[in-house]
């Protein structure tokens, strides 16, 4: 296996596997709270704050990889103030990839969860109110158990697409290997070069074989969760 | 920490050998090289990027950076030039010649010509004024295929899609699959070159040192045999 | 120790306008569907706010329209036991248990093991609640709420889901807490029979109003609350003393207006109990009875007749102290020229006394 | 026209070994919760397939396990009326109404009109399920199943989820159905007064198996039931015909062993009908009784004694040609010295004979 | 508005909006049936199924157009076959274009579809059965009137999601002006060339308010079909 795969690639999987976990752990809390504002909050702006979640679905990556350059690049607003602040450097790093790869798998994070929100049954945080849980209480001793399978689902589906994201990574933190040269770029790099289908492909299936460990990963665990939910 | 050479994703192959043989040759830690496309990378050198050397595929962006004053004055160099052919898929029998008014479009056989973006990306670009020069863009401008980068566009040859292609020299050498139909007269598109420059941020010896490699003897020799010409002069 | 309610409050078609008091002891709120027993007892809980009046728990305001008080559900402590149970699935039956103790303030509620010996679920602690039966989910449901240390239970028709034998099953347990814990209880039910073993004050509601409300005897025994209650289930409630249990498997009883035999009861003698004797089950006598198979036969007087639509009449009986219903035909009761003042004997059969419609306290 | 059912199945911890034949007219399958009641429908309707055995239906095998006969539901025909309505929430009621028919053969079943006029549900076509009370939500489904032009009738405790008074709305409809059309019911239900009323014949399940089968009045009257129903609802069947209305409200029945009063009925004098009179209903006097409120006084002879644990006994009594069922306590047998072949007054209050408790047919 | 947008970019415009809508419609009824086999059968290869049909989520979109190419272009096998048998020609045309949007937009759609069905009582369906619908007629009538708003939910995102999608499509079949040149490919041709930046956002705007708008109204017909399922 060492042998298949150049020292490279492996840094290149290596870097997939960290930049697409701390992607998905980073934006599993927002992503929560926001599919539950969206699911249960009835605020001005809620549709607002629905189409801002989604615009990384609908823009093309390479704008979202643009904007987010604009934005929190070195001399951009946010990136500046972060750096200037905490000293933190998002861009061309890894952790810029992360943050690429966390909003282009939010929306879907976001819509997976905010579908299991809506199935938990009212009554039950009800129970738990009048059981002398205060609002954050229920929220942590009842609903959040009880969306497991759905924050599962949300977690692992955000992963597969971080997994498979490029277009805004490349753009917002280039493709320096190591740093930010991620399973995509690899592939695009070797598509760049003529003849080098191969090991692209390799790559390729790779990404495939990871992503469709997780998913099927995935559906075992939910399944798990779901029966624990049904109180079996 | 080995210095970053951002460059365009067209000169990968040769940068790659070139990169090892100045590690090899010099005693330093190999350079971190990042292929893109050059707008992409040009705008994240604008964005501050770590790069201490910037190869590019296209003299406008070089030109931006150089006008925004990020470059270190005086090491501005082109590095390569460029031709431009004209390819054809595998299987594809016809022969032509290039020149004024030449029958691209009969060649054609209204299937379609694949290039670069005509309006985006520097061979797409220079591929049109070709075509222009040469008086043939009218009769194919609603039979070209864009692709996003130059090497989609080698590969819709390759795979036959397109029967005919107008990729660089480079491109075609690369790829065993197609045949190179002609060589478009130099004078027939603005000049295809390659600027190179060592970034003022992160302006270090041995991104100069490298700069310097690329353009000397070995460098020369390295991007030669990829398909690459050499400039006549240096700036 | 009280409840005090006095809420008005729009909800589809019906104009609620509810007041009531809840002294201590159990509380039951009873009506016809639709009449309005959740809607109370969930503006009690917090779950619903009404439209206007004040809602007052010992001393406390919970809520008050007027001064824009509106305590939200998690600070009113109280225990709400639901009609569907409602356990959390994802949790244990003890952790089910425990929830509500960890909000609550530090105290000397019932202690888990005293609740589980209470209930009988001292057994089922480690499973989860889908491998409960009905009548096992509504126990544990019933010690959840009681271990959050809540300063009322509101128990709504926490039974109704429940067959009669899973009902008799609970229906104990219910009783020891009356009587064990001195937590009021706000009960709603459509059973009558269960009203009567449990209530010691009855709200009876209609359409959104009170339209009668006093002690369960009083209430249960008056010949005007028939039309509330259905005639099938009309009877009074007596209160009683066991008295001595009899080697043939009777327990006699002592009450105001002479003893009642009935099939034996669990209860010390000395305890203060009570029946119910279904107005239907009385049969009215002229002569006292001989030789027949009815063991308790009771000298009565007439106190009140009350005829209906139909060919039946509500007799009111004085039996002692106490007052009996008896339901008879307009012809018996001509035939038996009965009338305010005159003395008559009641035959109740010992074992149409229901163990169901006994209650201790 | 008939229902033969021979099947074995495994399910959770329950053997169940079922043979019963289902004549026409209403088969009520009565049995405690768990003993496997719905499951029997359930593989009647072929939503379940059991491990073996077989299923006939006028004479045609829906389900064979030797043979590998398993008919999938939509093509068994049949209208399965289930416990929770299950009406479609995205069509009208008209549309529910309408949904089976289109699947069915066309014949001549009962048009839309005749079935909302048989329900009373003429008025609610155009409404949403969710917009109907339960009482109305479970006559749509019973005319759903109905309108689908059904070789039988499954209904699964088709009233169990109503209080008493939406209970006694339907009940008079449900006979209506087993008297105008020809379809053949099985019944589900655990509810004695509902099955006495209404089935023709009684299977009765226990734990798995058929503990009894055979024509309700049998079945009912029989003292060896009594396990089964439980001693509060123990009682007898008895076949009656309306006599006479007499001006002040009462009804008079003829039986083989005298006559009954009772409130007035709504069925034209001559018409059969059934009373039930429940053991614990029933006084014995060996005395006639005189210038008491209980009108109706039966001459018996006692035919049998069954004591149980407690310290009650069942007697069973011959009333003409007809059976009664009186429960006294063992005191009172042994006062009143019961023996078969004794004579006895059995005292029956016309009015604890209910209207619930009446039946045409 | 017309002096805003060149007679290039309304032509973009429609086509996004044409390709879109056509990926959306055409996807629905193999996504509906994906959806409910995933949800319901148990079949051998149903792992592999979902797999599959999540693939385009994991992929770079670029590989995803490269495979596409390989088996849908004219020289591709399937490709081949369409074009001899019926004439049928994918590449460079817009028809190709609907595909790739369809393909990348597929997974979404299944997801929210599956959500779906997963959610309809069995006991509805069962009822059904017993009034003499066959399982088909059951689908048709029960089950799928009744994932109504899961299917909106689910066609809109497909629709956003086809409404960005670049990589796959450009690989696919080209920018060709007025055949496959859609928004996100006008976009990104004016993203390569410095100081384009104004034309390109004012693309960008254009694509967000369409798919903005498509969500919106996706959350108002959701909600209404909710209501009309839940039968008040
Ligand atoms: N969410 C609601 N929206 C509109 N009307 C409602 C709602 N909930 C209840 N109602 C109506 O308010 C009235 C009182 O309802 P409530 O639930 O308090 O009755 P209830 O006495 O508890 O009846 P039941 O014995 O059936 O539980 C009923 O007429 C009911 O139809
Ligand atoms: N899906 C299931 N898995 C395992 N056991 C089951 C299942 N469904 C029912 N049982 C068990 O099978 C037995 C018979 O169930 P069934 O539903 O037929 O009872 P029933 O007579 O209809 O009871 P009820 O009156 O409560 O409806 C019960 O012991 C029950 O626990
Ligand atoms: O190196 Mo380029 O920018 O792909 O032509
Ligand atoms: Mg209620
Ligand atoms: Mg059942």
């Amino acid at each position: 296996m060492s042998g298949w795969l150049g020292p490279a690639e492996w840094q290149a999987l290596a870097l997939s596997l960290k930049v697409s976990f701390w992607a998905t752990v980073l934006s599993l809390p927002p992503g929560v709270l926001v599919a539950y504002a969206l699911a249960r909050g009835r605020f001005r702006g809620r549709e607002l704050l629905n189409g801002l979640v989604h615009l990384p679905l609908i823009l093309p990556p390479v704008v979202t990889g643009y904007l987010l350059l604009m934005t929190f690049g070195r001399r951009g607003p946010v990136g500046g103030w972060l750096e200037d602040t905490f000293g933190l450097v998002l861009a061309f790093r890894w952790t810029g990839a992360v943050l690429a790869a966390s909003i282009m798998a939010f929306p879907l994070m976001v819509r997976a969860i905010r579908l299991a929100i809506e199935a938990v049954d009212p009554k039950l945080e009800q129970a738990a109110a009048t059981l002398g849980a205060s609002r954050i209480q229920v929220f942590a001793t009842v609903t959040l158990p009880l969306i497991a399978p759905g924050l599962i689902a949300g977690a692992v589906l955000g992963f597969a697409k971080a997994i498979g994201e490029f277009g805004a990574t490349i753009t917002f933190v280039s493709n320096i290997p190591g740093q930010t040269q991620t399973l995509p770029s690899a592939i695009y790099t070797f598509l760049q070069v003529p003849g080098a289908e191969a090991p692209a492909l390799r790559l390729v299936a790779i990404s495939v074989v990871v992503a469709l460990a997780a998913l099927a990963a995935s559906e075992v665990l939910a399944r798990r969760a779901a029966k624990r939910v049904a109180g079996e | 920490a080995p210095f970053g050479v951002f460059a365009a994703a067209s000169m990968k192959t040769a940068l790659d050998e070139a990169a090892a043989r100045f590690a090899a040759g010099t005693g330093e830690t190999p350079p971190l090289l990042s292929f893109a496309g050059s707008s992409a990378l040009a705008r994240q050198i604008m964005q501050g990027a770590p790069a201490a050397l910037f190869v590019s595929a296209n003299t406008a962006w070089m030109d931006t950076l150089e006008a925004e004053g990020l470059i270190a004055p005086g090491t501005r160099a082109d590095i390569a030039t460029g031709d431009l052919v004209l390819i054809a898929a595998p299987g594809y029998a016809g022969e032509l010649t290039i020149g004024p008014g030449f029958d691209l479009a009969g060649a054609l056989g209204g299937e379609r010509l694949a290039m670069a973006l005509v309006d985006a990306v520097p061979a797409g670009i220079y591929g049109r004024a070709a075509l222009q020069s040469l008086g043939v863009w009218d009769s194919v401008a609603d039979r070209i295929a864009q692709a996003d980068n130059v090497r989609a566009a080698l590969r819709l040859v390759a795979l036959g899609e397109a029967p005919l292609g107008i990729v660089y020299a480079t491109d075609a050498l690369a790829e065993p699959r197609v045949r190179v139909l002609g060589r478009f007269p130099p004078d027939s598109h603005p000049p295809i070159c390659y600027p190179a420059a060592v970034l003022a941020e992160f302006d270090t010896p041995p991104a100069r040192a490298f700069l310097a490699f690329l353009t000397g003897p070995e460098g020369r020799e390295i991007l030669n045999r990829h398909g690459f010409g050499s400039p006549d002069r240096t700036e | 120790m009280s409840l005090t309610v006095d809420i008005t409050h729009r909800q589809g078609g019906l104009n609620l306008q509810i007041g009531f008091e809840a002294p201590g002891g159990i509380t039951a709120l009873f009506g016809r569907s639709g009449s309005g027993k959740t809607t109370v007892v969930n503006a009690v809980a917090g779950l619903l706010t009404p439209r206007g009046g004040r809602i007052e728990l010992h001393g406390q305001t919970l809520f008050d329209a007027d001064a824009g008080i509106d305590l939200p559900p998690h600070r009113r402590r109280l225990g709400y036991v639901f009609q569907d149970a409602r356990l959390f699935p994802h949790m244990s039956v003890r952790r089910n248990l425990t929830y509500g103790a960890r909000f609550a303030p530090p105290g000397n509620g019932p202690s888990l093991d005293e609740v589980c010996a209470l209930l009988g679920i001292g057994a089922l602690l480690d499973r989860r609640p889908g491998a409960l039966s009905g009548g096992e989910k509504q126990r544990v449901a019933i010690g959840r709420a009681l271990l959050s240390r809540p300063r009322i239970l509101l128990m709504d028709e926490p039974l109704a889901a429940l067959d009669a034998a899973r009902k008799a099953e609970i229906l104990p347990y219910l009783e020891r807490l009356r009587d064990s814990t001195g937590i009021p209880i706000l009960y709603v039910s459509h059973s009558v029979p269960e009203v009567a073993r449990l209530a010691t004050t009855v709200v009876v509601l209609e359409d959104g109003h009170v339209a009668r409300t006093g002690p369960a005897e009083r209430v249960l025994s008056d010949p005007a609350t028939v039309r509330q209650i259905g005639l099938r289930d009309a009877g009074a409630v007596l209160p009683a003393t066991v008295a001595l249990h009899h080697e043939d498997g009777l327990t006699e009883l002592a009450f105001s207006g002479g003893r009642l035999f009935l099939p034996a009861i669990d209860s010390a003698p000395g305890t203060p109990t009570r029946v119910r004797i279904l107005a239907r089950d009385v049969i009215l006598s002229r002569p006292e009875p001989r030789e027949q198979s009815a063991l308790n036969v009771l000298a009565c007087e007439v106190t009140e007749l009350r005829g209906g639509e139909g060919p039946g009449m509500m007799v009111g009986l004085r039996c002692g102290d106490d007052r009996l219903l008896a339901r008879v035909t307009r012809r018996s009761a001509t035939a038996l020229a009965l009338a305010p003042g005159e003395r008559v004997y009641a035959l109740v059969k010992s074992v149409s006394v229901a163990r169901m419609d006994v209650g201790t306290g």
